[in-house]
């Protein structure tokens, strides 16, 4: 039984940040219609931003700000500089661009600081409180909580309340339609990189303290077990992000604590099959589109 | 067309007699197909051009020549899919590596059965053929209710879950290490001839050859046309009849029977397969290849199996070259080759969206695959009469009153090779 | 304005199955029993019975939104039924995603439906070789397709790419395309949709050349003319209930449909 | 390949020998890895400066593989048919060298000191060329297993291994000395997961006292760190893959002499402060490798190098591939280990000894235990003395 | 469209008398030569749209028609040729620039946003001109207008029947109270009694607001019978340009032009 709930809290902890990177891939899939796989590499990119800020400041904070900056920049840099190159007509185009973008990220973090992990502090303890005997979250895990919760919550009201949220949308789906009405268009996929990127490099910078150390890759599996949550909840949904970042958090813990380490890839490969099968758009997918 | 003049248009059908009993009379033999047997003599041409050309190479080129060739094998099957089904799977790496270890488990067995040479690996590609299909098909059947990048999803995991895989039935799989087979050498009438890379390098050749030739008759045939039916609009191919479900698993079958050649091919030209040789960054390198190779044509697939097997050979090569500091040039022998080709990547993606193969001058592009399409006389007579209505760039014009759902929920669109 | 339902009750004599089969011959070709099909709250078909005769051309029309092509779309399987029979010739479809179509229905789309990546006879061809409707050997399905463009007027564009027809040339590979097979019943949504007059004039030879050569014709219209001149009987619905049922002059007649569908002309 | 002396050997000529390797350099397992052929490289340059082995000078290639076993077999064979090297040295990693095995041995390419604790380079019969070089698994675990058993009695001991041969061989040889079934609590992580809290969470809610680690560096470091965020204090043990100090507390970062005290590990080379041919290494750095952070992998590499040079000195004037070979099985290699090298005829493996270090004060240093493998299922204790450092290391014939 | 809860007749809900709506404007064609790639398809035309004028476009299909109001929106490039709004020369403004000066298109084929509701397609319509409370009656206003869609109003755009979708397209365009309201093929697909209300819908708005519609059609009746001006186009030049009464009484004139 303590077994559990601690499994569970440590779940519930990796999961929030799942969650949080799986939001930022909702976002771009909101606003442009991409899945970026480059979101990793570059949210790794704002996080040497952030390493760097901390050290010469001394200040976590500051090292967020700016890490929100930068991300924000990378965003804005990706998007302006090389996806509106990507050919529209097929969405694979911006898929090969991203890899793309992958390799040039990386490389160039690989050429400038080497492959060699650098350790990043958290901001709390990363004790956990013991309740009952049984040691559950730590303050540190709180936060990522409560940042992941908060910002979830932010941005479903961004996107089903507000206008800019409604013209995000429209955009996405529909962007000739959306010039017609007078959305400006580009404004609004720009808009949803930059806060995707923030969103992103928000997630590998809370991820890094818990892993080894910040280097070139320390994303790329968060990249991979977020898309696989984006997927299990809905790519176009901010609570299926949520709720599917929590459920992959808990079953990895799980699965690991009682039937091994090497046994959780399969268990997610397996939760992926069988949510899809059930739910081909995912946990939280919006009606079926009628098609006659 | 008849929009052109305010008179009755010509060809109205106002006068024709009753229209459905006629219909099984008309024009008997009017195929509109080219015949299988002219794409098989152009397979066998190829064929041996390019074995002949094995004794051009020296031992290291023929084993690329080889690598190329397995790679071909995959990057053909994952064209296929993409360009004709509109289905994106990220997991090719993984159906490869179903095939290496169906390759490497059967000859194995053999060997300890004492069987061995050709017989041995005629068998074992057979097992490696059926241990893909059967992948294949349980992925295909996901396929079948998937789309975009849910399928994507599945396929990703899929790659990410092999070392798992691997690990836990390492009894039989024998975890990070991978199964390792028995040396075959050259066969002992060719073995003054030619070396073993040669003799490797025609062995890949062949299979190449077999699988990719088996793939075109495929796409030229009936199985073909439904392929793309359902691609260009499941509801409406339904509705003709169409099992769109049956037509995508048989896709992702096909597709992974040849990734699975591929793979095991790969096995018998390195003697091994393991889980690290397939991972999610080689899945997006065949992703690569085909796209930049351009999208659906086979050709293409190739041209893109050379550049994702030769390009961080040359890149490495000519970093290599270079005078740097120890340090620099340990930082740059990995990445560079890496920066070039993302780089690459994006600019052939960006600027030639059809791919190199949209590059090449039209001579080379169509001779390879004959497409479906009536002859080429009809065709001149129309342009001749209306030059409007045969642009072939011009997009739909008149958007069919229907609902536009978001492009990723609907299959993805492509060209195929015209 | 208001659109309420007029009170036709199901059962009621316009929209009775007998009633509505009265000018058909003996053995209906297409029979909809009792079709009631829902969205989760909407019900978009109600209780909907009708029939359609051998060699009979029959239009359905409606306020837009009614169930017309929902109607459709029950008798293909491309959606679930709530409840209600459908049958063709008289063996009854599963209520699945199979439908009739295997079975000799042939429909075009709302939307054509054109597969955008082939030409023109290739189009033609994919039911031919779609291995359910018929089996045919290749060179015969090529050359039943040919004999299809043909009959339409559209077989100098064989090899043309759909994707570069005009607007009344797409409309016309996708009335072959349904054609191609020979279908026992033909279902036709919004054929004259978008077409000017000429081609609407053409179109009506096509349907009833298809009716005299014993296929029968169910189609969904707005352009009333159209519908007037080739429509053998008219069913009408509105929300998804069959209010009034007739020959076009008696539904023309029927102040309810005046009231629910035509509306008043715009003063000149 | 190999024999006639007469004809020159592939990569040998008049003033230079080529040799070359596989290491990852790019990819996830660069991180713990990448620096050792740079060192290997400035123990080359060092020798070469001072007139290279016989007059001839040794060009090192080293080509990325990415840890990936399909890029191992493209550029060894580049290697030894494009660059046509007289020998692969070094080549690192199980699974990746495992694939080129079959191809170096049909070839009779030398097939030198794998970067690897493998038990499988030492199989003279099957593979004639291939020879290891670090201390296995098995025997350092087995000595773990003495000393904790020696100092620790009555504690209960766990395990923590990464899900490969690395942790199952190591596993084994805790339980040769052990006894089957004596381990606690057996856990493993896979590298693909950057989280082990459920695993030292086990670990601690099993009462181990004292943990052994099969883990490289990074994993290492992340069970150590885990730990202590779960308030968790045990001994902790680790072979001598994760146990570098410098590289540790890299990853630890300011709270690594805190956590890493009494910190246990093994070795076979001569990394101590003090020691003279760490002395010599630390300048060969300083002045061939742009003073890169001297570390165990630093010392591993150019005792790599040394080990080659003294191989390719022992091989005669006219080298040669079978020459190289014979040089090796002969036993007369010295090397610069802890314990002296099993090379033989029936012997492939370097070294089947380790030494104990403990971390006091900061400091990662030897406290004089040695065991070497009793050839049966455990160790017994080494008291011979280390190799002394002679001709500042360059090898003479 | 503003705050007018209680109108009830379809004129008054859309053809707000509140102050701050806006009057319509003049459009300007002049030598427009529009072509995509081969040769031109329209060529030379030239078609002025007076303030408070409803324009019928007719031709046979593919004269043009689409094409001519796409160009308007600068959804397709011009190659020769003006287009002056009110005046002012529209070269170099951008597609989304001119809709929020008044320049609305109801695109040809029905094209709703399919992934939003039909709440929040009309909301996105209006979002240029209002916000808050305005915006949610001038929502409020359309489905006064077309009653089948209040009843649907939390249906996805996918969902809807064709005829749904075209009321959908055509109430999401007015109700930003555009000055020029560019409408394509709108009678497509729609029950004749939503024709005729459209039809005297647009009127209303002419009247009151003093709209100006250009008006491409296929249903030459009907957009005569609102029309006070009728252009021709065939083969993308202009082959008849007069008042809509001639075209609509004058059966010759009709057959030389229009075919009937
Ligand atoms: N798949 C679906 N999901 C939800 N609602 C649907 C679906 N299909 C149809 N509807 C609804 O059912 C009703 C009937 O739709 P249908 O398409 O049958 O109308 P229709 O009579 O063909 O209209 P139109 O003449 O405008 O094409 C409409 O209100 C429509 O929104
Ligand atoms: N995207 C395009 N690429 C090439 N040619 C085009 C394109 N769009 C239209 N055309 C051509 O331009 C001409 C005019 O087409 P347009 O769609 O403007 O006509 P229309 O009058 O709107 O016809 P309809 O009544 O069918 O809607 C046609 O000959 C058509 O073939
Ligand atoms: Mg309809
Ligand atoms: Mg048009």
């Amino acid at each position: 039984m303590d077994r559990l709930l601690f499994l569970l809290a440590t779940g519930l902890a990796r999961g929030a940040i799942f969650a949080l990177f799986a939001l930022s891939l909702v976002l771009i899939w909101r606003a442009a219609r991409v899945v970026n796989f480059a979101q990793g590499a570059m949210a790794v990119v704002a996080t040497y931003v952030a390493f760097a800020v901390t050290g010469l400041t001394g200040s976590y904070w500051i090292g967020l700000a700016s890490a929100l900056v930068a991300g924000g920049l990378m965003g804005l840099i990706v998007e302006r500089g090389v996806m509106r190159f990507a050919s529209h007509a097929s969405p694979l185009s911006g898929v090969i661009i991203a890899i793309g973008v992958v390799m040039v990220l990386q490389s160039l973090l690989g050429i400038a600081f080497g492959p060699n992990a650098r350790p990043m502090e958290a901001p709390f303890p990363e004790t956990p409180i013991v309740l009952g005997g049984v040691p559950v979250l730590s303050p540190y895990d709180l936060f990522v909580l409560v940042v992941a919760i908060g910002l979830m919550g932010l941005l479903a009201l961004i996107f089903t309340r507000t206008s800019l949220g409604l013209q995000l949308r429209a955009s996405a789906f529909a962007p000739e339609v959306s010039r017609l009405l007078g959305v400006r268009v580009a404004r609004m996929v720009t808009a949803g990189w930059v806060l995707a990127s923030a969103v992103g490099a928000l997630a590998a910078l809370l991820l890094v303290p818990t892993e080894l150390g910040l280097n070139p890759h320390s994303a790329d599996m968060l990249f991979v077990s977020a898309f696989t949550v984006a997927v299990v909840g809905g790519l176009d949904s901010p609570p299926g992000a949520l709720v599917g970042g929590l459920v992959v958090g808990v079953l990895i813990s799980l699965v690991t604590g009682y039937l091994g380490a090497t046994v959780a890839p399969i268990a997610v490969l397996g939760l992926l099959v069988a949510v899809l099968l059930v739910r081909p758009g995912g946990l939280f997918a919006a009606t079926e589109a009628r098609t006659a | 067309m008849s929009a052109r003049t305010q008179t009755p248009r010509p060809q109205t059908p106002r006068t024709a007699g009753p229209l459905t009993t006629s219909i099984r009379a008309a024009r008997p033999g009017a195929s509109a197909r080219r015949p299988t047997s002219r794409l098989l003599a152009t397979a066998l041409v190829l064929t041996l051009v390019a074995i002949g050309a094995t004794f051009l190479l020296d031992p290291y080129r023929n084993y690329q020549f080889a690598l190329i060739a397995a790679t071909f094998c995959a990057t053909a099957g994952l064209t296929l899919l993409i360009g004709l089904t509109g289905q994106l799977s990220l997991g090719h790496a993984a159906l490869m590596a179903a095939g290496g270890y169906g390759y490497a488990l059967a000859a194995n067995a053999l060997t300890d059965a004492g069987v061995d040479g050709v017989p041995r690996f005629v068998v074992s590609l057979a097992a490696a053929a059926a241990a893909s299909a059967l992948l294949g098909l349980l992925l295909g059947l996901a396929a079948a209710r998937l789309k975009g990048p849910y399928l994507s999803g599945v396929t990703l995991v899929l790659v990410i879950a092999l070392p798992a895989f691997t690990a836990v039935f390492s009894g039989v799989f024998r975890g990070d290490q991978g199964v390792q087979i028995a040396y075959d050498g050259v066969p002992p009438a060719l073995r003054t001839l030619i070396a073993v890379e040669q003799w490797q390098a025609w062995v890949a050749i062949l299979v190449a050859a077999a699988v990719v030739t088996w793939l075109a008759v495929l796409r030229n045939g009936p199985a073909g046309l439904r392929m793309r039916a359902v691609r260009d609009d499941e509801t409406s191919a339904r509705l003709q009849g169409v099992r769109a479900g049956r037509v995508k698993v048989l896709a992702f079958t096909a597709s992974s029977i040849a990734a699975g050649a591929g793979g095991a091919v790969l096995c018998f030209v390195t003697q091994s397969v393991s889980p690290g040789a397939y991972t999610l960054a080689f899945s997006l390198l065949l992703v690569v290849a085909v796209v930049i190779g351009g999208l659906g044509s086979l050709l293409g697939a190739f041209l893109g199996s050379i550049v994702i097997v030769l390009l961080p050979w040359v890149i490495q090569t000519a970093t290599g070259a270079l005078d740097l500091s120890a340090d620099a040039a340990q930082r740059l022998t990995g990445n560079l080759p890496v920066l070039v080709f993302g780089v690459l990547l994006i600019v052939v993606t960006a600027a030639w969206p059809g791919g190199i193969r949209a590059a090449l001058p039209k001579r080379l592009r169509t001779k390879r695959m004959p497409r479906r399409g009536a002859p080429p006389m009809q065709t001149s007579t129309v342009a001749a009469a209306e030059p409007a209505t045969v642009t072939p760039t011009a997009a739909p014009r008149h958007p069919d009153p229907e609902p536009r759902t978001s492009p990723a929920a609907e299959p993805i669109p492509t060209t195929t090779e015209r | 304005m208001n659109h309420t339902p007029v009170g036709v009750e199901p059962g009621s004599t316009a929209a009775s199955p007998a009633a509505a089969s009265a000018a058909s011959a003996a053995a209906p070709r297409l029979r909809v029993d009792r079709l009631t099909v829902r969205f989760g709250g909407l019900t978009a078909l109600d209780d909907v019975s009708f029939e359609v005769g051998a060699g009979e051309v029959v239009a359905l029309i409606g306020p837009n939104g009614a169930g017309k092509t929902t109607v459709f779309n029950a008798v293909c399987g491309l959606v679930r039924r709530a409840a209600g029979e459908i049958s063709l010739d008289g063996a009854s479809a599963a209520n699945g995603p199979t439908g009739l179509v295997a079975r000799g229905v042939a429909r075009t789309l709302q939307g054509l439906g054109l597969f955008d990546s082939m030409s023109v006879l290739e189009n033609v061809l994919v039911p031919l070789e779609s291995g359910t409707v018929r089996r045919v050997q290749h060179a015969e399905a090529a050359a039943q397709a040919s004999g299809c463009l043909e009959r339409l007027g559209i077989a100098h564009l064989a090899a043309v790419p759909v994707a570069a027809l005009p607007y009344p040339e797409r409309k016309r590979v996708a009335l072959a395309r349904a054609l191609g097979t020979d279908p026992a019943l033909l279902l036709l949504d919004e054929p004259a949709g978008g077409l000017g007059e000429d081609d609407i004039d053409a179109l009506a030879d096509v349907v009833r050349e298809v009716a005299a050569s014993g296929c029968s014709v169910l189609l969904v219209e707005h352009h009333v003319d159209f519908v007037m001149g080739v429509a053998d009987r008219i069913i009408v619905l509105d929300f998804g209930r069959v209010i009034a049922c007739g020959t076009p002059d008696e539904v023309r007649a029927d102040p309810r449909v005046e009231e629910a569908y035509l509306g008043i002309e715009p003063a000149a | 390949a190999g024999g006639d002396p007469a004809e020159a050997a592939p990569g040998v000529t008049d003033d230079t020998v080529t040799i070359g390797t596989h290491q990852p350099l790019t990819g996830p397992a660069a991180a713990g890895y990448s620096s050792i052929s740079a060192a290997t490289t400035a123990y080359f340059a060092y020798l070469n400066e001072n007139g290279g082995v016989n007059g001839r000078s040794i060009e090192y290639l080293v080509k990325d593989d990415g840890y990936n076993p399909a890029n191992t077999q493209t550029v060894v064979r580049e290697l030894v048919q494009d660059d046509e090297v007289f020998a692969i040295l070094n080549g690192l990693g199980t699974p990746t060298h495992t694939s080129v095995l079959d191809y170096l041995n049909q070839n009779e390419v030398p097939d030198l000191f794998v970067a690897s604790g493998s038990t499988s380079w030492n199989q003279p019969e099957k593979y004639p060329w291939t020879f290891g070089f670090n201390a296995d698994y098995v025997t350092e675990a087995e000595a773990l297993a003495q000393y904790a058993d020696d100092e620790f009695a009555g504690k209960s001991i766990c395990v923590l291994g990464q899900d490969d041969d690395f942790g199952d061989e190591f596993i084994e040889g805790l339980e040769n000395v052990l006894g089957e079934g004596s381990l606690a609590s057996v856990q493993r992580y896979s590298v693909s997961n950057q989280d082990v809290v459920a695993q030292i969470g086990a670990m601690q809610a099993a009462g181990c006292e004292v943990n052994m680690l099969a883990t490289v560096n990074g994993f290492t470091a992340l069970a150590i760190g885990t730990a202590a965020k779960l308030g968790y204090q045990a001994k902790w043990m680790s072979s001598s893959s994760g146990g570098d100090y410098v590289t540790l507390a890299g990853f630890l970062g300011e709270a690594a002499p805190v956590l890493l005290e009494g910190f246990v590990t093994t070795n076979y080379l001569p990394y101590a402060p003090g020691n003279e041919w760490d002395d010599l290494f630390r300048q060969i750095n300083d002045e061939y490798n742009d003073g890169a952070p001297f570390d165990g992998n630093t010392v591993f590499g150019m005792s790599v190098g040394y080990l080659f040079a003294e191989a390719l000195a022992k091989a005669g004037e006219n080298p040669t591939r079978q020459g190289i070979v014979d040089a090796i099985t002969s036993g007369d290699l010295v090397g610069n280990g802890l314990v002296p090298l099993s090379f033989g005829a029936d012997s492939h493996a370097a070294y089947k000894g380790v030494s104990i270090t403990t971390v006091a004060d900061g400091v990662q240093d030897f406290i004089g235990v040695t065991y070497v493998s009793d050839g049966s299922g455990g160790v017994e204790p080494f008291d011979g003395d280390a190799v002394p450092l002679e001709n500042d290391g360059l090898p003479t014939s | 469209m503003s705050a007018q809860p209680q109108s009830a007749s379809p004129a008054a809900g859309t053809g707000s008398t509140a102050t701050g709506a806006r009057a319509g404007g003049t459009l300007e064609l002049d030598g427009l030569t529009v072509g995509y790639g081969g040769a031109p398809v329209l060529r030379d035309v030239s078609i002025r749209v007076p303030a408070g004028a409803i324009v019928a476009l007719l031709g046979a299909n593919g004269a043009g028609k689409t094409t001519l109001l796409r160009t308007v929106s600068a959804l397709v490039p011009v190659a020769s040729g003006r287009i002056v709004f009110d005046g002012v020369d529209l070269a170099g403004v951008r597609v989304e620039d001119r809709a929020r000066a008044g320049l609305a298109q109801v695109p040809e084929g029905r094209s709703v946003v399919a992934e939003l509701t039909v709440d929040e397609n009309l909301r996105l319509g209006g979002l240029q001109r209002f916000r808050g409370r305005r915006l949610a009656s001038a929502v409020d206003g359309v489905y006064d207008l077309f009653e089948p869609l209040a009843r649907r109003r939390r249906a996805a755009g996918h969902q809807l029947s064709g005829g749904e979708r075209q009321m959908l397209a055509l109430g999401r365009a007015i109700i930003a109270e555009p000055r020029v309201l560019l409408l394509d093929e709108p009678s497509l697909g729609l029950a004749p009694r939503v024709v005729a209300q459209i039809m005297a819908v647009l009127r209303a708005l002419r009247d009151e607001r003093g709209l100006t519609v250009l008006l491409a059609e296929q249903n030459v009746t009907s957009a005569l019978a609102v029309a006070d001006h009728g252009v021709v186009l065939n083969l993308g030049e202009v082959v008849a340009d007069r008042p809509a009464e001639d075209l609509r009484t004058d059966s010759a004139l009709r057959h030389a032009y229009l075919g009937f």
